[in-house]
């Protein structure tokens, strides 16, 4: 059973949208990271994405490519990050979905990094830049050691497509609200709607997160119109890091997002 | 259509990327089979880029080496400056067919953005260029061409702030432009299907060598020598000899300050598999799978990747990387414009030094084709800067 | 062989080069007629220089002007960037045969330097280059790709520092050395048999034109434009078209800050019959017969003589000549960079400026031809530095 | 009758080489000028040969190239040299030669040019860069208006071409010592040898002169051991003018070449 679908049939029954909040792993610093993590999920994430850095993130906008420079100059590393995702699991139940490009797990080699990640107790996967029909192998790994590899689906991707995505994905689809990379302020509303609605008549059950754009309680608001079930909030909360913001603040910043998460 | 060379290529983007790739893909697996097409690029090779390039038997180096004829293949007389046209005219043309009238596409030296800017303008068609700020400062001229021709010049901050991240801004632009703009990419590697297709652009070179050394000699080389950045020239050259089994060829990477430094771009030689930018191929990482930054003094080697097919014809040993150093490569620059009278690009004289290395082992009645990539005029300022002259 | 264009031309130079322009005559004339040397230089024209240049239509500033159809010949792509090379292609060559060793030669740009330069490490001569204080100032990295090539250059520091004084430097040294030393001019001037010599090796411009405008275009042209600085590229371009009478002749000039300013080198405009550095012609020249400084923003076009044979043509009306100024070949230089992706020489933009401004008042069925004279990459920092772009 | 020619012959008989002095006129300006070319005459020159300076000297080396260009810096035009050719004429006997380029006599016109030579008092006229064969209308000038136009031969003129000088040439011919431009120190002395040689089998009469490269004592004297009628001292007088020595001095300079002209 997925912990992280779960999450967001919990929320789905609630009838107010998960919250996904994304921060990278070791920034500000590596200690830091910890207790920002952990104000996010006090202040009511549901669900805690964490970037694993990598020297060229082709798929992030400017300030998640920043918070990759910072990580890497702080000495973050896969296993270091697995060792901080150990530490978090010793301290919340919730979901915690790993994002990293390919290469560093390739190089790992995925069986190997795939039960790293099982035993570090990371629920789930995203490799923005291994698209569908490049992921098969990885899948497979992660089937077999029972941990959701996220498929991710955009405005361009074609309706035959977009079904193999919903099949093949795990934990939920993350629907990425516009074209370009992450970060700016602006997720396509009308776009969004079209894609929950298509992915709707195809599998009503599949938990749906829109990403991308998303920063502000109006985003978050605007999203909940078109009926998806969670949204990411990414370089919002990553830039408030970067600018070593209290945990404090980060956590009154999460709320705001949660609040808005919940109809009223 | 095949998206890998054994293990290595593919198509490792954005899921965001995918519907253009296979757009692309489709649009010119089309143009391919379409005989307008065929004819008009030809047409602009042929009146606009000045080719057929020439196959120069190089007198003064064969007698230098004392062993094989050298040839030149003269890639250093097409329009730019450089190879980087063959490419750059044949995608320019696909995209104005698709529709898309938006070039975008990445620069180190300034080769690959002055040739996309060039065929932009011919075509009447807009080009941005993505260029890391450390390349902007040692290729201010480069910059200047491509703004004259009309093209938008965007600094790259990012990273290394050198060429493998440009091709990173680059990918960004088009991750959120990709219906009206048509990402030209400068050489052999990327996603799926551009090491494909840009290997079939620059072929050309290799087709030319065919004919034209048939005519001069009547037969084959029996070596081919080109320098390996992404490996587009290298490509092109070796490519259309693949079936000929008693054609050598010599990939020509830089080895910087040396195979043993840190400083260098030998991808192959020192690299391991990995996947950047799109493809799966040798790769110059740390032990994390964090990729490196490159060195060499030819601004168009210093690329951490290489093309996926240069990947796979090293593994199966139908193609053999040696790595040339800085040093040989700015001697070999020296001695090909005091000997011959051509100042070679610095990423050419790196195939010159190692064609000229094995010519020397080779006997008299032996054949040796070396591709000169591009003309040196744009390396003056560095040579001239490191005073091997006066 | 005929001396003179009518009354220009002729031989006024010191008595000790007599002997050596007499010799050089008779070389010549054997040469011309020696099938194995016709042979060898189209060899080294073709496989060394990449002859033939295309001949290419240029469709968006025929567009542009929206009258006679503008094709452009694509000098700009021979070997060293500059339709120079034919000429010292061909000179050397003859020097060589003539067992002369030694090259010098003059340059006002550095780009006839650079050629010579060129052809001596190809045929393994020496190479001794005159060039102007001022000038090599301003052409740094033409004064490299020489001594790069291994030739030596010798600053001159006499008279204006310019072209005019590098060639009396050249005979200068030519009359001392006249025994061991092939004296190789770089225009279409000078004594005789230089003006009708360096003509005939030009003519392989307009002979190529004639060839590949009537496998476009099944005829000949209406007009033909080159800019004239010497006026060897001019030459080599309307020569073999003289027989044609409806075939008209455009010489653009370098018209400075104006035809009516005191800066220009407009000799065939503004010019009157004179004596210079061997050849009777049109000269910018004072009351008293001493030789003006000529200005042009073309470091080619500033000489304030010109060949005979335009004085003649001139004369008699088969061409005709005018004068373009720095402001409108800047605009040309600019124009064409974006509109056809074609950095030509400023000295070309002087035609390109003349070329359209005819064009405009042309027919859609008549043809315009312009010698592209050279590829533009020596100017950029000159056109950098006016801060024409951003 | 040539009073230039009448100079060689009576030198000749004297069992002595004619000095032929050469300036720029003009130099170091053009009061002193005069005050120089006396003071050759008074130091014993037989010929004064007078340099009308040109913005492109080509025969010329960096001692009389640089006259040039302080002649014309101060003003010096070719009617001006007439001028100053007047000037001398009135306080001397002595043959007068003008030198100068073909451009500004041809601007002039040739005819009109040769007409104010004699009108001045000029006797001669050297023309470095019009060869024999371009010379024609020029000399029919000369000839029509009695002066002399002076041909020179050098060590690479071929037989024929020099006896057509010789039979061109009126005053003297001027035998160039060597190939190359003026000025320098070394004259060619076995190729003056050859030369006189060859020139008096063709005709003893005709007065030869050398120069090029003359410029010491010493180097007068080598040339008198080859017969040669005269000699010809340019760049050494022209230094000293453009070092704007005193004319006493240049005087004591022309007495010691004088000296060294006879035998003893
Ligand atoms: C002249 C020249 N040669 C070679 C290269 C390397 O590219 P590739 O390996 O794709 O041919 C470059 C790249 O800029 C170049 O400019
Ligand atoms: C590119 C180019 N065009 C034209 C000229 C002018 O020379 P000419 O009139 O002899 O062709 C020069 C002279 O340097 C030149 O470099």
């Amino acid at each position: 059973m997925s912990r992280l679908r779960d999450a967001f049939l919990r929320s789905r029954r609630e009838k107010r949208m998960a919250l996904v909040c994304y921060l990278m792993a070791g920034v500000p610093s590596p200690r830091s990271f910890i207790d920002h993590a952990m104000a996010c999920l006090e202040g009511g994430a549901d669900v805690l994405e964490i970037g694993i850095p990598f020297s060229d993130p082709v798929a992030d906008g400017p300030v998640i490519q920043e918070a990759s420079v910072v990580a890497l100059r702080n000495g973050v590393t896969p296993p270091k990050v697995l060792d901080m995702v150990r530490e978090l699991r010793e301290r919340t139940d919730r979901p915690l979905v790993l994002m990293g490009y390919y290469n560093p797990i390739f190089r790992m080699g995925e069986e190997e990094f795939v039960k790293a990640c099982v035993r570090s107790g990371a629920d789930g996967l995203i490799v923005p830049d291994l698209p569908l029909h490049e992921g098969g192998s990885l899948r497979l790994a992660c089937e077999r050691n029972g941990i959701d590899l996220v498929q991710l689906s955009t405005p361009l991707t074609p309706e035959a497509r977009h079904r193999a995505l919903m099949n093949a994905t795990s934990g939920f689809l993350y629907l990425v609200t516009r074209t370009g990379v992450t970060g700016g302020g602006s997720a396509d509303g009308n776009g969004l709607f079209r894609m929950v609605e298509r992915s709707r008549k195809n599998d009503s059950e599949l938990p749906l997160a829109a990403g991308f754009g998303i920063s502000s309680p109006e985003h978050v608001k605007a999203a909940r119109e078109t009926g998806v079930d969670g949204v990411i909030v990414g370089s919002a909360l990553v830039s408030l890091t970067l600018l070593e913001t209290s945990p404090q603040e980060v956590m009154t910043a999460v709320r705001e997002l949660a609040k808005a998460c919940a109809p009223g | 259509m095949n998206t890998r060379f054994g293990e290595y290529g593919g198509q490792y983007v954005p899921e965001v990327l995918v519907p253009a790739l296979q757009e692309l893909e489709r649009s010119y697996e089309q143009a391919k089979r379409d005989p307008a097409f065929t004819k008009e690029l030809e047409s602009y090779n042929r009146h606009y880029g000045g080719r057929e390039t020439p196959l120069y038997f190089a007198r003064r180096i064969t007698e230098m080496c004392g062993g094989a004829r050298i040839y030149l293949k003269r890639e250093d007389l097409c329009h730019g400056g450089a190879h980087k046209f063959n490419n750059v005219m044949g995608q320019a043309l696909l995209a104005k067919r698709m529709g898309k009238n938006r070039l975008i596409a990445e620069t180190g030296a300034g080769q690959h953005g002055t040739a996309t800017a060039m065929a932009a303008a011919v075509l009447g068609m807009s080009a941005e260029i993505y260029m890391g700020e450390k390349d902007m400062a040692r290729q201010r001229m480069n910059v200047f061409r491509m703004r004259l021709m009309g093209a938008k010049v965007h600094e790259v901050r990012s990273g290394s702030r050198l060429l493998k991240d440009a091709i990173n801004e680059a990918m960004r632009d088009w991750a959120g432009s990709v219906e009206s703009t048509y990402y030209l990419l400068g050489t052999a590697a990327g996603a799926h299907p551009y090491p494909t297709m840009v290997r079939d652009f620059q072929s050309v070179i290799g087709r030319e060598i065919r004919q034209q050394l048939l005519e001069a000699e009547g037969r084959l080389p029996d070596l081919l020598v080109a320098c390996v950045g992404g490996g587009s020239n290298a490509i092109g050259t070796f490519h259309p000899f693949l079936e000929y089994e008693g054609v050598r060829m010599l990939g020509a990477e830089a080895a910087g300050d040396g195979l043993q430094t840190e400083r260098h771009s030998a991808t192959l030689s020192c690299g391991e598999v990995g996947v950047l930018q799109g493809c799966k191929s040798y790769l110059l990482q740390d032990e994390h799978g964090m990729v490196k930054e490159a060195h060499s003094l030819a601004p168009g080697l210093d690329y951490p990747g290489v093309g996926p097919e240069h990947s796979f014809l090293k593994d199966i040993g139908r193609a053999e990387y040696v790595g040339v150093t800085d040093s040989q490569a700015l001697e070999a620059f020296v001695m090909l414009s005091r000997t011959e009278g051509i100042i070679p690009a610095l990423e050419s004289a790196h195939a010159v030094h190692a064609g000229m290395r094995e010519a020397e082992k080779m006997d008299g009645d032996e054949i040796v084709v070396i591709t000169v990539s591009g003309r040196g005029d744009k390396d003056l300022e560095t040579v001239f800067d490191m005073g091997v002259i006066e």
